[in-house]
């Protein structure tokens, strides 16, 4: 696979306030490097995580969507976790129709101790992004600037 | 909406953050952010002159939002709500942006991207705070009585304070007794003081303690409320020996017929009857009768107990009792259980007759014990010529438990002390490392270098009674590598004891369940902060001390104990309590009662109401944790301050330079 | 307006783009209301039934239509052209039917390409009959002269993607008795008599079909899927509690859950319930919150029991899905195309 | 895995050849797998002390020892190691590297396994007898009497030794398996 | 029969069984029968490689044991049986590792495709006989099938290394007991062998004396004093270094080992009521007639049981947690 070489992924992350937002403070005061990809949005538990919040994320920018909950079994709402367990994975099934490789949303566990595994998991996500390349929805299949091949049809809706 | 005026601040934190990004440009770009009134940097906005510049626009701006952009808000969020709270804002208008953990501190090496990201992540707080609401906290009185699960000693330590304090205390155990496993030790390292005549005192004024009511061989079995209003479910279970005539007398063991194995007090090494008393000196006093082992559940026949019994205090159809308590806060001393050796088959436990468990050793170096404190083999008789003493049994042993118990290395010592000192045996200590990290500990181990135990450094291979020729006939071989000669090496002994380490109670996680609190990896209870907060949890009002938090020995054990005490102290001179408004509230009108969030609640807060059909969430229960709002399917749940527009406005924040990068602009906007 | 000009009535226009005629019906199924309209309204334009060609609309003054009911989706040169002359020339545009309102089934050619499409159909379907590969072509000349073909466009759009759209009527096809309001509405408003919902809104309920649907729901938890032929579900119970797939979580009402109340889930044809983005989205967050499941594993085991799920969260609306389309280049092959 | 001056390390080598080998940086030194060992008592060092030379770069030492030809497989050191380490297998790495590499004197233990694999590839099958003469011709001629005579006599009298070979009929296909095999494990340890 | 509902598996003899341990391939044949399940050989089946392949180059070593994965799932069987403790713990590894290790995966896979061949980790579940024997016949029906059964014939079982380790999961690591329990329904007596999962020199025999013969000596040391009859095992390689060896032991160290060595096939066959010959009896190069002429036709008298001493403390009940 190839790096895409100067390509920077811009990655949305989903960290909840327990354990991962902790996690990535820690990775943080104890001043682990990882890439400045991860843009991270702060919600409660894992289990608010929305599939609407991915598609609008992806659709608007984003190469690549990272939500971090607590361990299974850890969650500090008892099970919030697994929801984001079933939903992400419905979500992922889903997109995987749609174009959108696996790689591109992740689910990752991270305990308020695991700085460390935090910074890895951004790590390896911003590497897999690199290899695939940036994501450009909106230009590609939703201006279709691409993927309208037909050019007599450009003109009519521009002109809208 | 769009006539919302944002203040924004960010922040340098001396060199932490100013060191990396580019604060200044940071600033300037933030200005033509939409809705911005004014945008400002500073030298540390959480010192009191940061906070009043704060104040002072608010009040001279007239802003109606504000974003800090500084450290992470487990930091600073609440000093920056008290300042615009102060100035007169909501103080849930207000947002902050991590630009030090999460963008300064790990791009250390990256300062344009780290710039980068830190004008994303004050653009995202700027796109979302024009969208939050006003929220109200909302005070709730606390009950000042204090239960206490487990009556081990870190328990009787947090409910003994609390009680002295002039506060009610409700002690639940689940033995007959209290005293947990301190009970069962002899000596206590490494003064070697006698564990019953420091523990028995506290054990007796917890009984007699007119503040605390003692429920032993009681379970908890539902936790309902929340901090300063728990209601407590308790099952008594029945002892069949009705206490108010019961004098304590012993007859009714000296009488019963029925001798089993004691597993829990005795470690298995001894015996007791089946109405029995676990030990001597047991608060309370009374017995229970073990209605599995007792003839009478059995068969109908024997009574042996009821009729020797001179108070008439033995009721065979007693029944439980479940009783609800009200209580404002919790603390949980459940304890820990032994690792079970047997798991460790190499080690030859419960095959071999004389590999011994450390608590069976406990019990056997006991003057009260089946043994009277005499060091024998199993055959009762004799004495071993030499021991083996097998540390990290089932600790630091990514098989079993990751984690070093951090009690075996100095009980271990202790063990091999008595050992000389009762037998004068050969004794050998087989070590991965030996860890004496406390006061007066590592002293301890030189003691016993001078005693002359020896230490061999390698985890034991194995333990066999196949003997390889002549020398080893009989005795138990432990073959390990000396790790540091580098050598093969088989020692006989007579008697093995496995230096076995602490666990989780294998019910912890359906305790933290019924308290709302988890786990970790590893099975203990999850303090809400690992350093600064060990004694607190994730549930307001839900404390842990000693062990069931996290392997520790005795002084350890006391501090925390003690500690958590301090901490439910506080609450309760507090009086009341703010529950935080982040809450989830469904739009009646528009639920169309599919029933999909009445699943979601861990907390049991969502109800759904048959007539109207539709669903309702009970706002005292809920905790906020928004995992109905992002299942109901007609968005019609609303979680106040992470509202789906108010994280999709902080999405549309957060990429907002993806098509115009941010750094470019910075320089038109610089020149 | 019109009225109050002079004696003219309020005209009205009938459009049908990309759709299958089933809307044209429902003006229809309205019954002996259609006197009423014809007698409130001066129809226009409706090719489907009468016969009008685009010149007439052409001769028409701007903003002279009053009322246009365009049916079906964008999907080449042909349907934007008239989107484009219709909305010129009405003042009020209606998106009727799920198929101009979503993308609906045409809309499902978003999940391929405009080439693959074309392979498939002229090419490779089981039934195509095609020796010499012919494939239509938009500037084929016969000898009397050019006889140009609309282009068919890659990505199926809704209306709004296209051109400003006044009022939306969701179903497919909707109901006759929301046709009738918006119809009996706008010539109420037209005549001086009652106020028009503010532009952009949707002529329907907020709600979604749970809330019509007689059946019991429960607390629930799906332990596996059921195709309909798998199963004989109890008529009483919530359907998706039974494991058969059934959209009327997430989906709007208006229908009187036509579906579910003979044992069919709803297919989720009136799109989203109000204030919703992203229909699958809802219908994802819903579905997988109940699962019975607390492992990876546990919900694959669960979800390899429902195949295509973006099939079944964007059967009516993915042109007007967030992500709009599949990236072809990056996704699985679809079967036959 | 590449150290900072850019050399890969012994240790990553070692770890990349092996499913599972990247257990092997928890290695404690605890000495379970020392202890453990059947054949520890002769080995020149015992299993720990050559994961504590893999850390520390010696490589030539490593690869020279006798450690890892006398292992016997019985996987004790492994179902007991508390770091959960693929010692076994990491032992399996050793001798392969040695082999690639040259480095190991006492020829005797790669020769058997040589000469074994040389039989497998060529007939599909092992062969007994002809291991046996081949490999102790070469090594210990003074043995294949007692072969001959002994041990060797009694399995061939009681029918329990074959003179040749077995060859399984789509040999082709094996060898083409094992030839795109050993490519992919030349391309990339 | 649970596990396997027609009760019929693929079988991988493995090239020992072909000859020197040709004993335990009839024996084996034999119980098959007796007890009702079918044991259908692979074709074209290859060597497993034994530990010598994973020596010299451990990508070529999987693939060659994954043609045989490949072999048995391309027959459509979902079992494969294999008596060989070494060929077991390859196939069995070979599958477990295909399945953990990616990377692993896709490189034999891709080996196999030069072959035309191809395997997906966990399609084909790898069992040793005993195994089969023990869970999926099960005791009750061997004990239905004993006709003779072997009184007075003291047995130490010997498990040796890799039927259970690396973890297969299917009995204890260090202290496996399902041998034990089967011998006891064949009647036999059982002595406890605490050497019964060691190691029994494996090819040590080849690279060293020293060490292999040491290691042999321990294990008759053991059984003998123990006083086993005979050593029952489930695997060629230790069969034949106990047996064959025994003499070379005898003669170093100066012992009087005379402790035959049988497969636990074998000693089935001969509680089922089976002639000697017919499971192969005489192969054996320590005599094994001597031993089971102690076999009678009346069950040993059971020793009274000992009254607890009153001074003894009590044993730990061996009942294992979690």
């Amino acid at each position: 696979m190839s790096d895409n070489g100067d390509f920077k992924p811009v990655i949305v992350g989903f960290l909840c306030n327990w354990c991962s937002y902790r996690a990535a403070d820690l990775a943080g005061t104890s001043r682990m490097g990882y890439p400045s990809t991860l843009r991270d949005i702060r919600i409660m538990c894992s289990g608010r995580m929305d599939p609407a919040w991915v598609l609008h994320a992806l659709r608007n920018g984003a190469d690549g969507v990272l939500v971090v909950g607590c361990h299974p079994g850890e969650c500090h709402y008892v099970e919030g976790n697994y929801k984001a367990i079933r939903r992400m994975n419905l979500l992922k099934r889903t997109l995987r129709q749609l174009g959108i490789e696996d790689e591109r949303v992740q689910l990752h566990w991270a305990s308020a101790s695991e700085g460390v595994q935090f910074a890895e998991i951004v790590q390896n996500m911003t590497a897999q992004i690199k290899a695939l390349g940036p994501l450009n929805w909106k230009q590609r299949n939703v201006d279709d600037s691409v993927n309208l091949a037909v050019a007599a049809g450009e003109h009519v809706h521009e002109g809208a | 909406m769009a006539e919302e005026r944002v203040g924004v601040y960010i922040c340098h934190c001396g060199h932490n953050i100013a060191g990396t990004v580019d604060v200044e440009a940071v600033a300037e770009w933030a200005a033509d952010l939409p809705n911005v009134e004014v945008s400002r940097h500073y030298e540390f906005m959480c010192s009191s002159l940061g906070q009043e510049l704060v104040e002072e626009d608010i009040k001279t701006l007239g802003l109606t939002r504000v974003v800090v952009a500084a450290c992470s808000p487990h930091m600073h969020e609440r000093t920056f709500r008290g300042a615009c709270e102060r100035a007169g804002l909501n103080p849930y208008l207000f947002e902050m942006a991590n630009i030090r953990e999460h963008a300064s501190w790990v791009h250390a090496v990256d300062k344009e991207g780290a710039t980068e990201k830190a004008k994303a992540l004050v653009s995202a707080a700027v796109h979302r705070v024009v969208h939050h609401t006003p929220l109200e906290t909302m005070k709730v009185p606390v009950e000042p009585t204090t239960m206490v699960v487990g009556g081990g000693i870190a328990g009787i330590q947090a409910a003994l304070e609390l009680a002295d304090a002039g506060y009610k205390v409700i002690m639940v155990e689940r033995e007959p007794s209290i005293g947990g496993h301190m009970a069962q030790l002899d000596k206590t390292f490494p003064t070697l003081d006698c564990s019953a005549c420091i523990l028995t005192p506290k054990m007796f004024d917890v009984g007699a303690h007119p503040n605390i009511t003692m429920l032993t061989y009681s379970e908890v079995e539902a936790v309902e409320g929340y901090v300063g209003n728990f209601v407590v479910t308790v099952r008594q279970k029945a002892r069949k020996v009705i206490t108010d005539k019961c004098t304590g007398c012993g007859t009714c063991w000296e009488k019963c017929p029925i001798r089993v194995v004691d597993d829990v007090y005795e470690a298995g090494l001894g015996y007791r009857k089946a109405i029995y008393r676990p030990f001597p000196q047991a608060v309370p006093k009374y017995p229970v009768i073990d209605v599995e082992s007792c003839t009478y559940y059995k068969t109908g026949k024997c009574r042996a107990c009821q009729m020797f019994c001179p108070t008439e205090a033995i009721d065979f159809d007693q029944q439980d009792e479940v009783v609800d308590y009200k209580v404002g806060n919790v603390i949980l001393a459940t304890g820990y259980e032994q690792f079970d050796a047997r798991r460790i088959p190499e080690y030859g436990y419960g095959r071999l007759a004389n590999v011994f468990t450390s608590l069976e050793f406990e019990r056997m170096v006991n003057a009260t014990g089946p043994t009277g404190g005499k060091i024998m083999l199993r055959d009762g008789v004799t004495e071993p010529e030499s021991v083996a003493i097998i540390h990290c049994v089932g600790s630091r042993d990514r098989r079993y438990n990751q984690y070093c118990s951090a009690v075996c290395c100095m009980y271990s010592l202790k063990f091999a002390h008595l050992v000389k000192e009762r037998t004068g045996a050969e004794v050998y200590n087989f070590y991965m490392d030996i860890r004496t990290p406390a006061k007066g500990y590592e002293e301890f181990y030189h003691r016993l270098l001078e005693e002359g135990v020896r230490f061999v450094r390698g985890r034991v291979a194995k333990v066999t009674d196949a003997a390889r020729g002549p020398g080893e006939e009989g005795k138990l071989i432990i073959q390990c590598e000396d790790t540091l000669i580098g050598k093969q090496r088989r020692i006989p002994v007579d008697m093995v004891v496995l230096s076995a380490g602490m666990e989780p109670r294998h019910d912890a996680e359906e305790i933290g369940h019924l308290f709302g609190i988890s786990c970790s990896v590893d099975g203990f209870f999850i303090e809400r902060h690992p350093k600064l907060d060990p004694m607190a949890t994730m549930t307001d009002g839900i404390y842990v001390a000693g062990v069931c938090q996290g392997p520790k020995d005795i002084p350890a054990t006391v501090a925390q104990g003690a500690g958590a005490a301090a901490r439910v102290l506080g609450v309760i001179s507090q009086g009341e309590v703010a529950l935080e408004p982040i809450r989830a509230e469904i739009d009646e009108e528009h639920c169309s009662g599919c029933r999909i969030c009445n699943t979601m609640c861990p907390y049991s807060a969502i109800d759904y109401i048959e007539e109207l059909q539709v669903s309702r969430v009970n706002p005292a229960l809920c905790k906020g944790c928004g995992t109905c709002v992002a299942a109901c399917p007609s968005q019609v749940i609303t979680g106040a301050h992470y509202s789906y527009d108010q994280v999709m406005a902080q999405i549309d924040g957060i990429l907002i330079d993806v098509n115009r990068p941010v750094t470019a602009e910075a320089e038109v906007a610089a020149d | 307006m019109s009225n109050q000009n002079g004696n003219t009535k309020p005209k009205l226009a009938l459009y049908w783009a990309s759709s299958c005629g089933g809307c044209e019906i429902s003006v229809l199924a309205i019954h002996e209301k259609i006197l009423d309209v014809a007698a409130a309204f001066d129809i226009v334009f409706w090719p489907c039934v009468m016969d009008f060609k685009v010149k007439d609309v052409e001769a028409l003054a701007d903003g002279e239509i009053d009322v246009c009911l365009f049916n079906g989706a964008i999907r080449n040169d042909e349907n934007a052209e008239m989107a484009h002359l219709l909305r010129r020339k009405s003042k009020i545009m209606v998106a009727y039917g799920s198929c101009s309102m979503e993308g609906c089934i045409p809309g499902l050619a978003n999940f391929t390409s405009r080439d693959a499409m074309m392979q498939f159909i002229y090419h490779n379907s089981p039934s195509t009959d095609n020796p010499d590969g012919v494939e239509p072509d938009p500037d084929w000349a016969f000898p009397e002269g050019p006889a140009p073909l609309p282009k068919f466009w890659n990505t199926v759009k809704t209306l709004d993607q296209v051109v400003p759209v006044e009022y939306y009527l969701p179903g497919c096809p909707p109901e006759a008795e929301w046709t009738e309001t918006l119809v009996m509405a706008a010539a109420a408003a037209l005549a001086g008599e009652g106020e028009l919902p503010p532009p952009g809104s949707v002529i329907g309920n907020k709600d979604t079909v749970c809330d019509e649907c007689p059946r019991t729901k429960n607390e629930k938890k799906i332990k596996r899927f059921y195709r309909p032929y798998e199963i004989v579900p109890d008529p009483d119970t919530c359907l998706l509690e039974q494991g058969i797939f059934c959209a009327g979580y997430a989906t709007r009402s208006g229908c009187g859950a036509l579906c579910p109340q003979v044992n069919m889930g709803c297919r989720g044809c009136y799109g989203p319930n109000e204030g919703v983005d992203d229909h699958g989205a809802r219908l994802i967050t819903g579905l997988a919150s109940v699962l019975d499941a607390k492992t990876d594993e546990e919900v694959d085991a669960i979800l390899d029991t429902l195949p295509d799920p973006a099939g079944y969260f964007y059967r009516f609306g993915l042109a007007h899905s967030m992500l709009h389309r599949t990236d072809v280049a990056h996704a699985p092959k679809r079967d036959g195309n | 895995m590449t150290a900072q001056n850019g050399r890969r390390r012994f240790k990553h080598e070692v770890i990349d050849a092996t499913p599972g080998g990247e257990q092997l940086t928890l290695c404690l030194q605890c000495g379970t797998c020392g202890g453990s060992c059947p054949s520890g008592a002769d080995m020149d060092h015992t299993p720990r002390r050559i994961f504590a030379m893999i850390d520390a770069d010696m490589k030539d030492e490593v690869l020279s020892s006798n450690t890892p030809w006398f292992c016997v497989s019985c996987y004790y050191c492994s179902v007991r190691c508390p770091q959960e380490i693929p010692i076994t297998d990491l032992m399996y790495t050793l001798k392969q590297m040695a082999i690639r590499e040259g480095r190991y004197e006492q020829r005797r233990a790669s020769d058997f396994s040589e000469t074994f694999i040389g039989y497998v590839e060529s007939y599909g099958r092992a062969f007994e007898m002809g291991l046996a003469t081949r490999y102790h011709l070469f090594h210990n001629p003074m043995k294949m009497v007692g072969m001959a005579t002994g041990m060797g006599l009694s399995l061939l009298q009681k029918g329990r030794m074959s003179l040749t070979p077995e060859r399984i009929n789509n040999i082709e296909q094996l060898q083409a398996i094992l030839n795109k095999a050993k490519q992919l494990s030349a391309g990339g340890a | 029969m649970t596990a396997n509902a027609n009760g019929s598996y693929a079988y991988y003899p493995g090239c020992s069984l072909t000859k020197n341990a040709a004993a335990y391939d009839v024996s084996s044949r034999v119980i098959a029968r007796a007890l009702g399940f079918e044991l259908n050989e692979l074709t074209d089946w290859n060597c497993c490689g034994a530990s010598e392949y994973f020596s010299l180059n451990q990508l070529p070593a999987y693939a060659l044991v994954a043609r045989n994965l490949a072999l048995t799932a391309s027959e459509g069987a979902k079992q494969v049986v294999a008596p060989c403790s070494l060929c077991y713990v390859n196939l069995y590894k070979t599958d477990k590792y295909m399945g953990d290790h990616a990377d692993l995966n896709e490189k034999v896979n891709a080996a196999l495709a030069a072959g035309k061949l191809a395997y997906r980790a966990g399609d084909v579940k790898v069992r040793h006989l005993l195994d089969v024997v023990v869970n999926d016949v099960g005791f009750d029906n061997v004990a239905a099938a004993v006709k003779k059964p072997l009184y007075n014939l003291r047995v130490a079982p010997y498990y040796g290394c890799l039927i259970v380790r690396p973890r297969t999961g299917f009995d204890d690591v260090e202290y496996p007991t399902t041998m034990d329990h089967l011998m006891e329904v064949l009647g036999a007596t059982v002595v406890d062998f605490p050497l019964k999962a060691e190691c029994c020199g494996g090819h040590m025999t080849q690279i060293s004396d020293d060490v292999a013969l040491e290691l042999i000596r321990r294990l008759l040391h053991n059984a003998t004093e123990y006083e086993a009859d005979a050593i029952v095992t489930v695997c060629p390689m230790c069969q034949l270094n106990l047996d064959a060896y025994q003499d070379q032991v005898n003669r170093r160290f100066g012992t009087r080992f005379k402790m035959p060595i049988l497969y636990f096939t074998q000693v089935m066959g001969l509680a089922f009521g089976m002639e000697p010959k017919a499971v192969a009896i005489g192969k054996e190069i320590v005599d094994a007639r001597p031993a089971l002429a102690k076999v009678t036709a009346e069950p040993p008298v059971q020793p009274k049981k000992k009254r607890r001493d009153k001074s003894a403390l009590p044993m730990p009940s061996t009942e294992r947690e979690g």
